[in-house]
């Protein structure tokens, strides 16, 4: 089956925040108590009401000031580290791109959010035991996608610079724009390989970093952590074989040496035992 | 019905009064968060999901409950028999321990009230999900090997027995998964290069987060002992603990080189010199790692409760509870406008709570059911001891009332049980004893080595006589024929005082004299006898 | 807009002057960035460097109230570097035209025009007008006995030169003026680096090129100035001079702020306006004859008459009668000037007593908030229809007035909202289209027509009976549209569409449109013989609600089309909704072909000369007579389009040319001059007039508080200007009331730069207090370096700007930016000058 | 759950146990490709949004009260294709919104608060303001120069809006307004 993907591109957004409303029109989501503290980004972050923000970025390209709207949200990535450390599995990639939540299976440990290297999900801290806590992000519109919609925010970008696809398609399609007017674009698809490559694509004037996306390398962040446990099964049956035997050879050196036994001290089961 | 040793009266301490109401108080905090939500009781937010619950309560619990399977694996795995008495409340700290991680987990996970869907959903790719298994397996062995106590105290015969053979197993269990979960919960960290300080972030975090817990188990050993020993007034195991704790330094030995070696090979030294973290890093490398190293490969310090205590202490914070913080929380990258996480007084309540209630378990345990060694149980005299309880011993008549004065002032009355141990051949003479009441009987080892009765002190003689006689080392051991009560004189203390007053000297060395030579003539009597 | 918004995608240069759409009009990014992906350029002139400016190939930086100066000199440079379409202006506009020869501009008389009268502050335009000569043509005529005879008559023409330089031309005038309007002058007025306005000059002149096409896209920043008028037609002087009206991707496209603004505007909710912009009448066409005097004969407007007469049988059927000509006193004839700022100055005279409010929201949208709210006090009741309580209707309990000392008694009426009823709405680009009711509104919420019919009925029922002449208008005012439950507004729409009350024959008699038919053309009234047999209330909307094929064979109602055929791709889309007139998408679109009736380029055809059929065709519905070929003479003596030539594209004017000079129509110069805002930091650096000589300088209260104080720039030296939020809309009741905008844009704030605010002291998020001469506001200050001061006449000037959105009432609540703009107007159309005035800014 | 004898319990913990430590297998390998339900209906009927003069259209559900459930773009509409921005998506708020005024209020002079009225009582009211005020200021002829003329104007009645009303209710106003000889007729474009 097809694997989707977004390509955003940033020089073609206008910062109108169209998708941050659309999002969550469709995903009947509550508006956030807000104030301006001196930018247009509100509300200031992600949160579980807020599940795709655009962020207002002032940045100085020699002397001539630069307006850049960064457009964050989950980036779905291909080895999500979240999928990876859910103790549960409550997050699954699915083989189409999304990387969905199910909330029957989720205990709130939040490690998903600690370990996401985008610091996407998020997670209702206001709510108690009765309404149920729980991780909050964007879902692709996985619900939209499986009937034939695209995604709320790709559909609504008036500017069209939100781009659905098939993701390998899109990245041809960006290297094309970049290859046509190189002086408009960074030379790099962000989310090509960035830890192990993500289906939320971006081209930008300005380097990725100034607009707030982290710098990573291609490997899958949660690379070390899936190693350590393909060897925790085979340690510790080796490590449990080790114990046994230590236990044997000290259990004989002991009974040889035949330690004059005082009789156990007070604590000891077999004094109690025995003398009562 | 065995007859503890009364360690208090009935009477509720203000301690536990105090420690009950912080337990309330958290209980209460508890509640809001159950109602409103996390968010209602702390500073943790989309930036923080992990706050202090996680860094201290779950990270530090864990590791410094680390002390039951150490003790376990040493008493039962390398049968290092004399570590038995101090076996009992590690098992008992690392259960309680274990009791208020979950507790706390309780508390932090956003849906506990599903905390069992770690059970039937599985994702054998997160470390967490090790971690969750092991957490929980291996608080059911602490809790089986924890047991005794309890079956004991109601007298249950069969599962006594049948938890005494599968103990081996047991110790072998709680060995393996604690040394699972004590390394996976560095691996945990490994899934997150980019938030994880480089100072702390390594492949070898497994290694690293064991070796520190291993470490800190005879710290905490020590830590508990000390307190338990000053709150419950009993002796503290100064030997015993001394010789636990000559693994810290191995321990920590190999920890640092490791981290040495990782550091260098990954080139990362540059971070050790600028920012904010590097400080923190050398304070928990000298105070956490090196000094504790040096100290505990001292003897002198080995040999004293409370300098021990204060290695022990530093282990304990610079090298593990610092350690865990930094890996799990100072060391974060701080997003862009949002203050650094510091918790609330909330969260506090919670996690004092919580340790309040170990404590007043731990005390609890303590007072009814057969926690600590009865024979090592030297309560220092509480009960005044007067001139007249002296004279009731011939051994103590003298004329002089100001001999009696001093006596009395450094005499103290004890009580033991019926067949219980009260001194060890071998072992350094440290008081002089005096029967009042009931009977004792002297062991000492033949050639063989196997023990034989040599003979009974009876009401009024004095006994553990070598505190007054050169190189002050038992000849022989005590244990009570019947309940018995005595009168108990600090060997050093009546060695000043003899130097003091060389009369009251001369007329004991006399005294002392003519006991041995009782005894020597009772014991050829008995040899011919057989 | 002369185009349409998805015309802009055609466009080889788009150039934004005072507007934003990437905050105000989103949706147009996507023609935009279709152009550009053709590899079209995008120039943004702005004060700030807006979110527009952020996708734009070249910005640049200008005072607000200079862009006369900053258009002209673009204008200037067209001249000086010959990048005018030659071809264009000689046979398109009225270059070569010559002028009185007493004529004077600015450039002879410091500023002025000739014919300045100091006390009025008015014009007398005789020396404007065209120079003219006598022709004699053959007439055919009915002599006494109603014979056909040809009789020589002798008619007056505007008077052509053969050359564009020869002495007295428009042209030659036209190059003087604008000689003064150098590259230096404007970065000595505008401030704008030298370097940055060439760029600009040289990406759009290069549109002058007969196969480019350059889009102008402006808005409020341009019209909301007291020189508005003369900015508007500084951007038609030069799309005229560079060829670029009348041919896709080109064009004067005003980004319109509001869903139905243009429709208000078509349906004359103005006091100088009737229904399809036919003028009302005034005190000086006190009969009917005199008024029809006011109409062209020589341009489409000789239909005027007609298109009049028809309105009137829509209003009294059929008591409208030749005799009583058609009711024409049943209109009112106005004295002078009721616009905006004049009705709220007599609001404050105590002179109005009674206010409706039809979904506007005056006390947060007007100029002098402050001052206007306290004319509402004096009124003795209002009528406020909206969705929600506005802070017009709540100006009695606004922070810090007494609702003890107002005895204005208010009726609050709960309307629906346009997805709550139905009906048509009309966008910038003139496409009519119909919207259905899709949802429920508040159960005891009423639709406009609904309340509107209600107020009629009730109106008549209390004027029933009366014999005074002055109540006949009421009673024989034709209101029948049904009442179950809701009355129909399909009638309204055929009423406003037009239709035939009897048989309409044409000259030969024949039946052009059967009794009872709806309209679908204008055409038919021109045609008709009995034209006051048609009954039609907007004759520019003929056929919006006719039925008409959507391209795919379905008959509906013009206006609710949704045909998707877009013959020649140029995003006409002639079968989708009904743009008027007579579903023309690009108008004048006679110049979209040489003077010899072949396209200008291949690749910018719209309509051509079919040589064969004889006619014009092409993608467009032509603007112009279908069968007059290009070489047609034009017959002087004829009537209306007849008058005018094969070449003459521009048929709404008297000589059908474009005016690049304005002999009639503008009260303040026939050609745009600078003058400075009425607050201005500077003394005019062009002439010694410092503001438009004509504009109305208003007194009242002046010293008080709220009065029409003038600030100058000792106290207020920094230069303010207003701007609008994508987030937020007008005064805010539709967005400051919803939580998903609420949250975006939650508080009012003012847009500071960064050295503005070291000077002051000021930090990011800080609150500030913004003062003018009329009060002073408390707003958060927004730091940012999208602000810069500009060097103007050699100083440094600080500019800031605002939203002003905000008022108290809603969700996301702030103080009234207009509490402070001036009460000035525009010279023609008394539009306030929101956009330039002076302020103080200190921390709060 | 059958009731299993004491043996086969064993047997079966046994081998659920067993799995227990064996990781389950990787989630069902090639699990069918999406299949998630839409939580709500994307909505058919059409119309054109009320905010700028773009004229996007839009597709509106709405739910069982008739209030708007979901607003996206319309696909059809040349304008914008299935776009837009943010005001036209929070219309759906426009319609919920608790704000919303449903009732007919009054302010007396004077008065601090408002009342409910019934609409009878309202249009009634306001005609008899409108007849009086218009009785009393309507001006029949004024002189010119120095003749006589027929104006039949009242200044005494003011008319502002309606540019974000439709045509047919613009077109009703000024009719309206018209007859009853009011001049000082504005609204939105003029500022």
């Amino acid at each position: 089956m097809a694997k989707y993907g977004m390509l955003i591109d940033e020089t073609r957004c206008t910062g109108c925040r169209g998708c941050q409303v659309a999002c969550k029109q469709w995903n009947d989501l509550p508006g956030e108590e807000t104030h301006n503290t001196g930018s247009y980004t509100n509300p200031p972050h992600l949160s579980a009401q807020t599940w795709n923000l655009i962020e207002y970025k002032e940045i100085d390209r020699g002397g001539q000031v630069g307006f850049f709207f960064l457009k964050r949200a989950c980036m779905h990535c291909e080895h999500p580290a979240c999928v990876s450390v859910c103790p549960v599995g409550a997050l699954r990639k699915t083989p189409e791109g999304p990387v969905v939540y199910d909330d029957h299976k989720c205990i709130g440990c939040r490690y998903c959010m600690a370990a996401c290297p985008f610091g996407i999900p998020k997670f209702d801290w206001q709510k108690g035991l009765l309404e149920g806590a729980l991780i909050r992000k964007c879902t692709f519109c996985a619900d939209r996608l499986s009937n034939g919609l695209i995604p709320a925010c790709a559909k609504t970008c008036p500017s069209k610079a939100i781009t659905f696809g098939e993701r390998d398609q899109l990245i041809v399609e960006a290297e094309n724009r970049i290859r046509k007017n190189p002086d408009k674009y960074v030379n790099h698809v962000y989310g090509k390989e960035e830890a192990g490559g993500t289906s939320i694509l971006y081209l930008s004037a300005v380097p990725f970093e100034q607009l707030g996306l982290p710098k990573l390398g291609p490997a899958p962040v949660t690379t070390l952590s899936e190693q350590v446990m393909e060897y925790t099964l085979p340690f510790a049956g080796v490590w449990l074989a080790t114990l046994a035997g230590l236990a044997a050879v000290f259990k004989f050196r002991e009974r040889g040496a035949k330690q004059p036994e005082i009789g156990p001290a007070a604590d000891d089961p077999h004094n109690k035992e025995a003398s009562k | 019905m065995i007859k503890t040793a009364t360690l208090a009266r009935y009477r509720v301490p203000p301690g536990v009064l105090m420690l009950g109401a912080l337990v309330v108080i958290g209980v209460l905090v508890a509640l809001v968060r159950y109602l409103f939500g996390i968010g209602a009781i702390s500073n943790l937010n989309d930036a923080y999901p992990w706050g202090l619950w996680i860094s201290f309560d779950l990270l530090c619990g864990v590791a410094t409950a680390a002390g039951a399977f150490i003790t376990a694996s040493a008493v039962y795995i390398f049968r290092m028999e004399r570590f038995r008495p101090i076996l009992r409340p590690a098992i008992l700290t690392g259960f309680l321990g274990y009791l208020m991680v979950i507790v706390a987990l309780l508390v932090d996970l956003g849906r506990p009230e599903r905390i069992w869907h770690l059970i039937i959903y599985w994702n054998p790719h997160s470390v967490l999900f090790e971690v969750g298994w092991c957490v929980m397996l291996y608080t059911t062995v602490l809790a089986l090997e924890f047991s005794p106590m309890l079956f004991e105290r109601l007298g249950w015969k069969m599962p006594l027995e049948f938890l005494h053979r599968i103990t081996i197993v047991l110790v072998l269990l709680g060995t393996l998964l604690s040394t699972l979960h004590q390394s996976s919960l560095g691996s945990m960290f490994m899934a997150m290069p980019t938030k994880v300080n480089p100072l702390w972030f390594s492949q070898f975090l497994p290694l690293y987060f064991f070796l520190t817990a291993a470490a800190v188990g005879p710290a905490m050993v020590i830590v508990e002992s000390y307190i338990s020993s000053r709150v419950f007034w009993r002796g503290l195991e100064v030997d015993l603990l001394g010789e636990l704790s000559k693994a810290i330094p191995i321990l920590l030995g190999i920890y640092l080189l490791l981290k040495v070696f990782d550091i260098t090979l990954a080139g990362e030294w540059g971070f050790a010199f600028q920012g904010g973290m590097s400080i923190l890093f050398w304070v928990e490398i000298l105070l956490g790692v090196v000094a504790p190293i040096v100290l505990f490969s001292m003897p002198s310090v080995r040999s004293d409760g409370k300098r021990m205590l204060v290695a022990a202490l530093l282990v304990v914070f610079f090298g593990v509870v610092l350690n865990r913080f930094n890996v799990s929380l100072i060391g974060w990258p701080r997003p862009a406008n949002l203050s650094m996480y510091l918790p609330n007084w909330m969260e506090f309540a919670i996690t004092i709570g919580i340790w309040s209630a170990g404590i007043v378990a731990y005390g609890l345990v303590a007072k009814f059911l057969p926690l600590f060694a009865a024979d090592h149980v030297v309560t220092p005299a509480k009960a005044v001891v007067t001139p007249e309880i002296l004279q009731r011993s011939r051994f103590l008549v003298f004329p002089e009332a100001a001999w009696l004065q001093g006596l009395a002032a450094i005499a103290e009355q004890v009580n033991f049980d019926d067949n219980q141990l009260i001194f060890r051949q071998g072992e350094p003479a440290r008081s002089l004893y005096v029967l009042l009441e009931g009977s004792v009987k002297l062991y000492s080892k033949d050639k063989e080595g196997k023990e034989v009765h040599t003979g009974t002190i009876n009401a009024g003689e004095p006994f553990g006589i070598s505190a007054l006689i050169e190189p002050y080392i038992l000849t022989a051991s005590a244990r009570t024929a019947a309940p018995c009560r005595a009168l108990k004189i600090d060997g050093k203390a009546l060695r000043d005082l003899t130097k003091e007053n060389p009369a009251l000297g001369q007329a004991l060395a006399q005294r002392t004299a003519q006991a041995a030579l009782t005894r020597m003539h009772w014991a050829r009597a008995w040899r011919e006898s057989m | 807009m002369t185009n349409d918004w998805i015309d802009i995608k055609n466009a080889d240069v788009v150039f934004i002057i005072g507007a934003n759409p990437a905050n105000n009009h989103p949706a147009s990014f996507a023609w935009i960035n279709d152009a550009r992906n053709r590899g079209a350029k995008l120039i943004v002139v702005d004060p700030a460097f807006t979110r527009s400016a952020s996708a734009a190939d070249v910005y640049a930086p200008l005072r607000p109230g200079t862009d006369i100066v900053f258009l002209g000199g673009i204008i200037n440079y067209a001249i000086q570097n010959k990048l005018y379409n030659e071809e264009y202006v000689k046979a398109y506009t009225n270059a070569l035209t010559l002028i009185n020869p007493d004529f004077k501009g600015p450039a002879d008389l410091d500023g002025y025009f000739s014919g300045y009268n100091k006390e009025k502050r008015a014009y007398d335009n005789s020396t404007w007008k065209y120079q003219t000569e006598k022709v004699t043509v053959k007439v055919k005529e009915k002599d006494a006995s109603g014979k056909e005879v040809e009789v020589d008559k002798e008619v007056s023409v505007p008077k052509r030169a053969v050359n564009l330089d020869d002495p007295h031309t428009v042209w030659s005038h036209f190059k003087k003026h604008y000689a003064r309007y150098t590259p230096e002058m404007v970065e000595r007025v505008c401030g704008t680096p030298k370097d940055k306005f060439i760029q600009v000059a040289q990406l759009f002149c290069s549109t002058g090129a007969p196969d480019k096409s350059g889009a102008i896209l402006y808005a409020m920043g341009q019209t909301q100035h007291t020189v508005g008028s003369q900015n508007v037609r500084s951007m038609a002087i030069l799309q005229l001079v560079l060829g670029n009206i009348g041919i896709p991707g080109g064009g004067v496209n005003a980004l319109r702020g509001e869903s139905n603004v243009q429709g208000s505007t078509d349906q004359g909710v103005l006091f100088h306006l009737l229904p399809g912009y036919l003028g009302a009448p005034t005190d000086a066409n006190p009969d009917l004859k005199s008024y029809y005097a006011r109409f062209d004969t020589t341009s489409y407007w000789a239909n005027g008459p007609r298109f009049f007469v028809n309105l009137m049988k829509a209003w009294y059927g059929d008591v409208a009668k030749p005799e009583n000509d058609y009711c024409y006193n049943y209109i009112p004839k106005s004295s002078g000037n009721y616009s905006w700022i004049s009705l709220f100055q007599a609001m404050y005279a105590g002179k109005i007593k009674g206010l409706f409010c039809m979904g506007q929201n005056p006390a947060v949208s007007g100029p002098n908030a402050r001052m206007e709210r306290q004319s509402l006090a004096k009124l003795e009741w209002m009528v406020a229809m909206d969705l929600f309580e506005t802070e017009t209707a709540g100006f009695w309990k606004a922070p810090g007035v007494d609702p003890k000392t107002i005895n204005t008694e208010v009726f609050l009426l709960p309307a629906l909202d346009a997805m709550e009823k139905e009906g048509s709405i009309v966008t910038s680009g003139r496409r009519i289209q119909w919207r259905p009711r899709v949802a429920a509104g508040p159960s005891g919420a009423h639709t406009d027509i609904w309340i509107l019919d209600r107020l009629a009925k009730a109106l008549k029922a209390a004027y029933a009976g009366s014999t005074d002449a002055k109540d006949r208008p009421i009673l024989d005012l034709a209101w029948n549209y049904g009442e179950d439950p809701e009355p129909d507004v399909w009638l309204v729409a055929r009423e406003m569409n037009g239709y035939a009350l009897e048989d309409v024959k044409d000259a030969a008699g024949k039946t052009i449109l059967a009794k009872g038919a709806l309209l679908s053309s204008f055409g038919t009234i021109a045609l008709a013989a009995n034209y006051d047999a048609i009954a039609c209330g907007s004759w520019i909307y003929a056929g919006y609600f006719a039925p008409a094929d959507d391209g795919r064979g379905v008959w509906r109602p013009a206006a609710r089309r949704r045909g998707q055929k877009d013959p020649g791709n140029l995003g006409l889309y002639p079968y989708w909704g009904y743009t008027w007139p007579l579903n023309r998408h690009i108008l004048y679109n006679r110049a979209s072909a040489r003077p010899d009736g072949t396209p200008w380029a291949e690749n910018k055809k719209l309509i051509w000369w079919d040589a064969a059929k004889k006619v014009w065709t092409g993608y467009d519905v032509p603007d112009f007579v279908p069968t007059k070929a290009p070489d047609a003479k034009a017959n002087p003596a004829g009537l209306g389009l007849a008058a005018q030539s094969g070449t003459d594209p521009f048929i709404m004017k008297a000589d059908g040319k474009g005016w690049l000079f304005a002999p009639t129509g503008l009260t303040d110069g026939p050609m745009p001059e600078h003058y400075e805002p009425l607050e201005s930091p500077i003394k005019n650096a062009l002439s010694g007039c410092q503001i438009d000589p004509v504009v109305k300088l208003w007194d009242t209260e002046r010293g008080k508080s709220i009065g029409d104080n003038v600030g100058t720039t000792d106290k207020y030296p920094i230069i303010c200007t207003t701007f609008r939020l994508v987030e937020h809309w007008q005064s805010g009741t539709m967005s400051r009331t919803l939580p998903w905008l609420a949250e975006l844009q939650p508080d009012m704030f003012v847009m500071i730069g960064k050295e503005l605010a070291e000077e002051r002291g000021i930090k990011n998020g800080d609150m500030v207090q913004v003062s003018s001469a009329r009060g002073e506001i408390k707003v958060v200050a927004l730091v940012t370096s999208r602000m810069r001061p500009m060097k103007v006449d050699g100083k440094p000037v600080h500019i800031v700007r605002m939203p002003w959105h905000y008022g108290w009432q809603g969700l996301a609540t702030g103080d009234v930016a207009n509490d402070i703009t001036p009460h000035v107007g525009d010279a023609n159309t008394m539009i306030p000058e929101y956009k330039a005035f002076l302020v103080d800014v200190k921390k709060a | 759950m059958p009731q299993l004898s004491r043996r086969q319990f064993l047997q079966v913990t046994a081998a659920v146990s067993g799995s227990l430590l064996l990781p389950s297998a990787a989630q069902a390998a090639g699990s069918s490709s999406l299949n998630f339900p839409l939580h709500k209906r994307v909505g058919e009927a059409t119309t054109i949004c009320p905010y700028c003069s773009c004229g996007c259209g839009l597709i509106v559900a709405t739910d069982e009260t008739g209030h708007i459930s979901n607003v996206e773009g319309d696909p059809e509409n040349p304008m914008n294709r299935g776009a837009l921005d943010p005001k036209s998506i929070a219309v759906r708020q426009l319609s919920n919104s608790p704000l919303r005024l449903h009732r007919v209020m009054y302010r007396a002079p004077g008065s601090d608060k408002w009342e409910e009225k019934s609409w009878e009582w309202a249009i009634s009211e306001i005609a008899k303001r409108v007849k009086k005020t218009r009785d009393q200021s309507f001006v029949r002829t004024i002189k010119v120069g120095d003749k006589d003329v027929t104006v039949n104007r009242t200044e005494g009645i003011a008319w502002l809006g309606g540019a974000a009303n439709n045509n047919e209710d613009c077109y009703l106003a000024v009719k309206l307004m018209r007859s009853l000889g009011v001049v000082y007729l504005e609204h939105q474009a003029r500022i």
